[in-house]
C-alpha cells in the first residue's frame, strides 16, 4: 500500500472532504499552500490571529449551514480561544435544546519534543475531555488520522483533532480508497496476554518498541490504541485488562488528572476488570513540571520506551493471590 | 444627541414611517415592556429560576434595529436577551415556557433566560457570556457574505463588552472582510455596578469604528426613529457589500443588573428618575399622537392585544409539563 | 465560637492580609463594597470586563513587587483568561528559571445548584489541576477558606482559590485569632472504619449526611476533605483506604478525566493501598453533560447524599476474598 | 515617513544627540546583528535547539525606544526577543548560554530563545505567545503609577499581534488609568507569513489610537532618530502622569519568519531587498559619518569591540554545563 505521513493524511482527508462538500472551509493564522492552491482564498482563508474570534465565527457559521473547519496550529494557541471552545462550542447544542447542529471540525498540534519549552509543548487534551459536548481524538499513524478526520468532518458536532507533531513527518500505509474510522472505536496495536499497555499516540510507537524488546523474555504486551479520546472505548480497555491482569498506561502529558488517570479509574471501578487485576495500574508519562527547553532537561521530563518497560517489569511482579494472571 | 462622529446620521425619516408601521413598532416595545414587567413578578414569585435581565428602557434599541431587518437577516443577543427576541419575532409562548423551565420552552427548559435562542428566525441566542457573542454573529455575517444572498448579521452587545477583547477581534475581521455586518453597542451606561464612565477610555464607543475605517454613529437610543434609521443606513451599507458599521445607542436600564432580592441597586436615584423620563415607549406614543397616528383607543387596543398575548403565553407555560429527569442527558451532540 | 458564613471568610481572610501588606490589591470587574470602603478605589478596583487582561496584568505586577489578587468571580469568565493562566501564569516561574516570584491570588467560584445553567455552572478545577505550574484548593467550610486564603497570599505563587457557590451563606465557625491553614494537608471530616469517602466541598455536607443515615445500620464511614487540590494529600486518602479498604469518591463535577479520576488512580496505583482495597472504586460525580437549567434536569444532573448512600452500600457488597476489609 | 496622526511628532533631535550617544547606538545595534547572524548559524549548526526568531532589519526599533529609556523602566518582548534583550542591556554570555542550553543562562536552560527574561535589567522577558506580553506588560505599568517613582512600562508587539484581544483590552485600561505605558508596534508588514495588508483593516496600526484618546504615531522604523525621538516624547508623556502612547515603527524582517531548514519564504524577494536597502545601521553609519561623529577607524573599533563581546559570549556558553536531568524538576513553585 501507498505510504503517507501523518501530517499528510490529514491534509488529504480535509481536501478529499471539501472537494465533496462546498460548505466546509477552512481558518486559519497561516493558509496551508497544498488547500489554498486547490480551494483559493475563500474557502481557505488566511486569518489575523486571532484563534477566539476564528472559533466563535466557525460556531456562527456552522449555526448558519456551513461546516467549517478551524486550525488552532499549536493547541497552546487553542487557550486564546478557551470561552469559546469551553463555554459556547461545548453548550451550545445541548443549551439551545438541540434545536440547531454545529458541525465543526477543530485542528490542533500536541506534544513535546522540539525543545520548543513549555509553551510550545503541550498535552492538555484532558482539560477538553473533562468539558462536556466536546468529541475528540488523538491518533498514532496516518491511516487512523485520515479515517478519523474524514469521520469528524462529517460529524454534526464540534470535534477536535488533536495530532501529535512528533508523528508529523512519520510515514504509514494508507488506502487510495475512501474510507472512515468511527469515534469511539480503540485499536489494539499488538496483542499480547501478559500486560496490557494503553498508549497514546507517540507513545504507541515506544509501547511497541518495548514489546518488541520484552517478547525475547517471553513477556507478551497487548497494545491498546484508543485512539479517539471523547468518545472512549472504555470495554475494549476493561476487555483486554480482564484477559492480561495487569495495566500500565503510558501518555506523553502529565498524570494529574489526566488521560492516565480516567483510564485507571474506568479500569478499576468496573467490577469485573478489578476482580481480574493482578497488580495495581501504572502511568508512565510526563514528569508534572512545564516542558524545558534544553535537550537534556526536556528528554528527562517526557516518557519512553525505557519507562515503559521499568513499568511493565514492576506490574509483572506486583501479584494479588486471588487472581491466576 | 442624535450626534455623530460619521457619516451615518441623516435628516429624520420618521416622518418617511407608515403610520402602521410606527404602530407596529409601539406595539413591540409595548410587548418587551409587559413581557419584562412579568417576568420579573414571576422570577420574584419563584416561578422563574436562575436569573433574569430585564430589558425595560431599552427597548427602542432592539426594536428599532429589528425594524430596519428582514427574515433572512440573523442577530444576536446578550444575557439580557428578551428583548431582542422580541423584537426579532420569537415566539411568547416558547419564551415563557423556557423561562418557566418547560419542555415546550425553546430550549427545552435546558436554557433558560439567558439562553433563549431561535434560529427558524434568525435569533441565533441570548449569550451568557460578556462579548460571547460577538464573534459568534460575525461567523453568521461571514455565513451570509458566502451565501451571496444579500443577509446582514447583527451583533447587540452593552458598553461593558466593547472592551473585551473579541469586539476588537471581529470589528476587525468584518471591516477587512467586508462582512454584512452591524455592531450594535447598548450603552446603558453600566456595567452590572460598575459605571462605564470608570471603565472606558472616551464617553463614545463610536469612536472606536475609525481604527477600522467604518463608520461609527452615537444615537440617542431612547429614540426608536433615530435608532432605526442609523441601522437602516448601515444595514443598506452592509447590503452593498460595503461592510460593517459600528451604532453606538446611549440608553438606560431601569431596574438593577439583575432581578434579585435584597440587591440594591448601586446606581444614583435621580439619574434613574430622570431617564424614566426619558421612556422610549411614551415618547413614540406621543409622537404618533402628534402626527394623528394614535388615540386613546388606539392605545389601548394594542395594550389589549399585547396584553392578551402576554397572558396567553403565561397560559401556555402554566399548563406545559417540565421535562423528565432522563431528558438531561438528552441533547448533549448532535445526531 | 464566633460563626461566619463560607463567603464572609474569604473576604475577612483578604482585608486581614491587605491590613498586614500594602503590596496587595484587588482587580474585579465589581468592586467588592467592604473591600473598597476599606481600602479605596487604588487597591480595590473595579476593572473592565477583561479577565485576559487583567490575570495578566496580575502576572506583571507580581514580577514588578506587588502581591496581587484576581477575582474572576464565577471560574467561567475565567476561561477568556485561560492563556494567561495555562501559557504564562503557571509557566512563568519555571520558563524563565525561577528568576523571579509571581505572587498572585486568583479568586473563582464553582459549582451549580442555582438554575443557571450551563455556562454559569461549572466545576472545572481538574482542568486546572492538569496544568503543572499552579496551585488550588477547594474548601468545604468557612474555617478551611478563610486558613487557606491567607496561605495563599502569603504563597510566592500563583494560586487558585475555587470557592462553593452552594456554600456562600452557609455558616461555620471561625476563630477570631489569626491562623493559617497549610496547602496540602486533607483533613478528616469525619472518622469512620467501613468506607472511605473522599468529597469536595458541597458534597462533604452531603457526605457527612449520608454517613448520619448509614450510622444507625451500623456502617461506619470516614470522611476525607483533601481542601487542597494542588499539592494534594495522597497519603491521607490512601491511609485511610488502606484502613476501610474502600474507597467513594464524590464530587460536583463530571467523572471524566475530573478530580475523581485523579484519586481513584493514585488510590490504586499505590500498591499498599491497593493490596488493601476490597472493592472497585466509585465515583459519585455529575452526570457527563452541560448543566440544564430547568430545576428538574439540574438537580438529576447532580450527585447528592442519596447517591453517596448508594455508592457506599455498593462498595460494601463489592468485596475481595483476600483482603479481610 | 515619518508620518504622525497626532502631537508626538517633532523637529529631527538628532543634532541634540551627543556623538557618543550616536556611536552607543551604532554600537547596540551592531550588537544585535552580528549576535542574530551568530544565532542563525549555530542554529543551523545544531548547536541551539528548538526555534530562532531573527530580529535582523529592525534593530533600529528596539535600539530607538530603549535608548529613550532609563534603567527602573521596564520593556517585555514577543518571540522575537533577542534586540529587545540587548537594546535593554542584556548580557550576553547568559543570552548565549540560555540559547545553547546551559545551566548558566538565563533561565537555566529551561526557557530557550523564546522566553529569555532578566527582571534585574527591567526586561520581563520574551513571550511565545502572540499578544500575551501586552497584559503583562501593562502591569508592569500599573505597578510603576502605584510606585510612584517617575518609571514607565513598554510593551513591544507585531503588527500581527495588534489584532489581537489583549491590545484592545490593555490599550483601553492603560488609557483610562492613564498608566504611564508605551505600547510599541513593531509593524514588519508579516505576521509569519500572512501578509499584514490581508488582515489590518487599515494601514497603519496607529489610527487605533484615537479610539482611546491617546496619542498614535507612525514612524519610519529603520530611522532610530525618528524611534527615539518619538520614544523620548512619549515617555516624557508617560511620566508626566498624562498616561500611554501608542508608536508604530514601520519596519521589515530580513529573514524568514524563523530559522528553519527547508522553510521557504513566502514574501516578494523584490520587496525584501528594496528594505535590504534601507539597512538601519547603515542609515545611522552614513549620518554620524556626515555629521563627522565617525570615520572608518571608529567604525572598526566598534565592529571589533561587537565581536569581542560576541566571541566571549559564544566561548562562555561553549564552556558552561549543561544542566543536570533532575534540575528539570525544580524551579516549579517559588519558595
Ligand atoms: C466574561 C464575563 N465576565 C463577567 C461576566 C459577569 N457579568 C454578567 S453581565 C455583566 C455586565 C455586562 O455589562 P454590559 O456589557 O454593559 O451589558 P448590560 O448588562 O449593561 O446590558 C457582567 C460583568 C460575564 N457574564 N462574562
Ligand atoms: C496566540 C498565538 N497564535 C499563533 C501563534 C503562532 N505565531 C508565532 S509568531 C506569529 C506571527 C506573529 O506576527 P507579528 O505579531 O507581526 O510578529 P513578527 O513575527 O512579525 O515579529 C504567529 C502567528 C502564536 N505564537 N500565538
Ligand atoms: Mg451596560
Ligand atoms: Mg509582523
Amino acid at each position: 500500500m501507498r505510504e503517507l505521513t501523518y501530517n499528510e493524511a490529514a491534509i488529504e482527508a480535509i481536501a478529499e472532504e471539501m472537494r465533496r462538500d462546498p460548505r466546509i472551509f477552512y481558518l486559519s493564522t497561516d493558509a496551508l499552500p497544498p488547500l489554498l492552491r486547490e480551494f483559493g482564498p475563500e474557502r481557505v482563508r488566511a486569518t489575523p490571529i486571532t484563534e477566539a474570534a476564528l472559533t466563535g465565527m466557525a460556531i456562527g457559521a456552522a449555526g448558519c449551514g456551513f461546516r467549517p473547519i478551524v486550525d488552532w496550529r499549536q493547541v497552546t494557541f487553542s487557550f486564546v480561544a478557551m470561552d469559546q471552545i469551553v463555554n459556547q462550542a461545548a453548550k451550545i447544542h445541548y443549551m439551545f435544546g438541540g434545536q440547531q447542529r454545529f458541525p465543526i471540525l477543530f485542528r490542533a498540534s500536541v506534544g513535546g519534543g522540539g525543545q520548543v519549552a513549555a509553551q510550545h509543548s503541550q498535552s492538555p487534551y484532558s482539560m477538553f475531555m473533562n468539558v462536556a459536548g466536546l468529541k475528540m481524538f488523538l491518533p498514532s499513524t496516518p491511516h487512523d488520522l485520515k479515517g478519523m478526520i474524514k469521520t469528524a468532518i462529517r460529524d454534526n458536532n464540534p470535534v477536535i483533532s488533536f495530532e501529535s507533531g512528533r508523528l508529523n513527518t512519520r510515514k504509514g500505509p494508507v488506502p487510495e480508497a475512501d474510507y472512515a474510522i468511527p469515534l469511539g472505536e480503540a485499536d489494539i496495536k499488538r496483542e499480547g496476554s501478559d500486560v496490557t499497555v494503553v498508549a497514546l499516540a507517540w507513545l504507541v510507537h515506544e509501547a511497541l518498541a518495548a514489546a518488541e524488546t520484552l517478547a525475547p523474555e517471553g513477556v507478551s504486551v497487548e497494545i491498546v490504541d484508543p485512539r479517539s479520546l471523547v468518545p472512549l472505548d472504555a470495554e475494549t480497555i476493561r476487555c483486554s485488562v480482564r484477559k492480561t491482569g495487569r495495566l500500565v498506561i503510558a501518555d506523553e502529558a502529565g498524570p494529574t488528572a489526566g488521560f492516565s488517570a480516567e483510564i485507571a479509574a474506568l479500569a478499576t471501578e468496573d467490577a469485573a476488570t478489578f476482580a481480574q487485576l493482578a497488580a495495581p495500574p501504572r502511568r508512565v508519562c510526563a514528569l508534572p513540571v512545564p516542558i524545558p527547553y534544553s535537550p537534556v532537561l526536556e528528554s528527562h521530563v517526557f516518557p519512553n520506551r525505557d519507562r515503559i518497560i521499568a513499568a511493565i517489569r514492576e506490574v509483572l511482579h506486583g501479584s494479588r493471590p486471588d487472581v491466576a494472571a | 444627541m442624535p450626534r455623530s462622529t460619521t457619516a451615518l446620521a441623516t435628516p429624520r425619516l420618521s416622518a418617511n414611517l407608515p403610520p402602521e408601521t410606527q404602530r407596529e413598532m409601539l406595539r413591540r416595545m409595548l410587548t418587551i415592556r409587559r413581557f419584562e414587567e412579568r417576568a420579573s413578578a414571576d422570577y420574584l414569585a419563584g416561578k422563574i429560576y436562575g436569573v433574569v435581565h430585564s430589558y425595560i428602557g431599552e427597548e427602542a434599541v432592539a426594536v428599532g434595529v429589528c425594524s430596519a431587518l428582514g427574515e433572512g437577516d440573523r442577530i444576536i443577543s446578550t444575557h439580557r436577551g428578551h428583548g431582542h427576541c422580541i423584537a426579532k419575532g420569537a415566539d411568547l409562548n416558547r419564551m415563557m415556557a423556557e423561562l418557566y423551565g418547560r419542555r415546550t420552552g425553546y430550549c427545552k427548559g435546558k436554557g433558560g433566560s439567558m439562553h433563549i435562542a431561535d434560529f427558524g428566525i434568525g435569533m441565533l441566542g441570548a449569550n451568557g457570556i460578556v462579548a460571547g457573542g460577538i464573534a459568534i454573529v460575525t461567523g453568521a455575517g461571514l455565513a451570509a457574505q458566502m451565501e451571496r444572498k444579500g443577509a446582514v448579521a447583527v451583533s447587540f452587545f452593552g458598553d461593558g463588552a466593547a472592551n473585551a477583547g473579541p469586539f476588537h477581534e471581529c470589528l476587525n475581521i468584518a471591516a477587512t472582510w467586508k462582512l454584512p455586518m452591524l455592531y450594535i453597542c447598548e450603552n446603558n451606561m453600566y456595567a452590572a455596578n460598575t459605571a462605564a464612565a470608570a471603565t472606558h477610555a472616551l464617553p463614545d464607543v463610536a469612536a472606536r469604528a475609525a481604527g477600522y475605517g467604518i463608520p461609527g454613529a452615537v444615537v440617542d437610543g431612547n429614540d426608536i426613529f433615530a435608532v432605526y434609521q442609523a441601522a437602516a443606513r448601515a444595514v443598506e451599507r452592509a447590503r452593498a457589500g460595503d461592510g460593517p458599521s459600528l451604532i453606538e445607542c446611549k440608553t438606560y436600564r431601569w431596574r438593577a443588573h439583575t432581578e434579585r432580592r435584597g440587591q440594591p441597586d448601586r446606581r444614583d436615584l435621580a439619574e434613574l428618575e430622570a431617564w424614566r423620563g426619558k421612556d422610549p415607549i411614551a415618547r413614540l406614543d406621543q409622537q404618533l399622537r402628534a402626527a394623528g397616528g394614535l388615540d386613546d383607543a388606539g392605545r389601548e387596543a394594542i395594550e389589549r392585544e399585547v396584553m392578551a398575548a402576554l397572558d396567553a403565553a403565561i397560559a401556555f407555560a402554566e399548563a406545559s409539563p417540565f421535562p423528565l429527569p432522563d431528558e438531561a442527558t438528552e441533547d448533549v451532540f448532535a445526531a
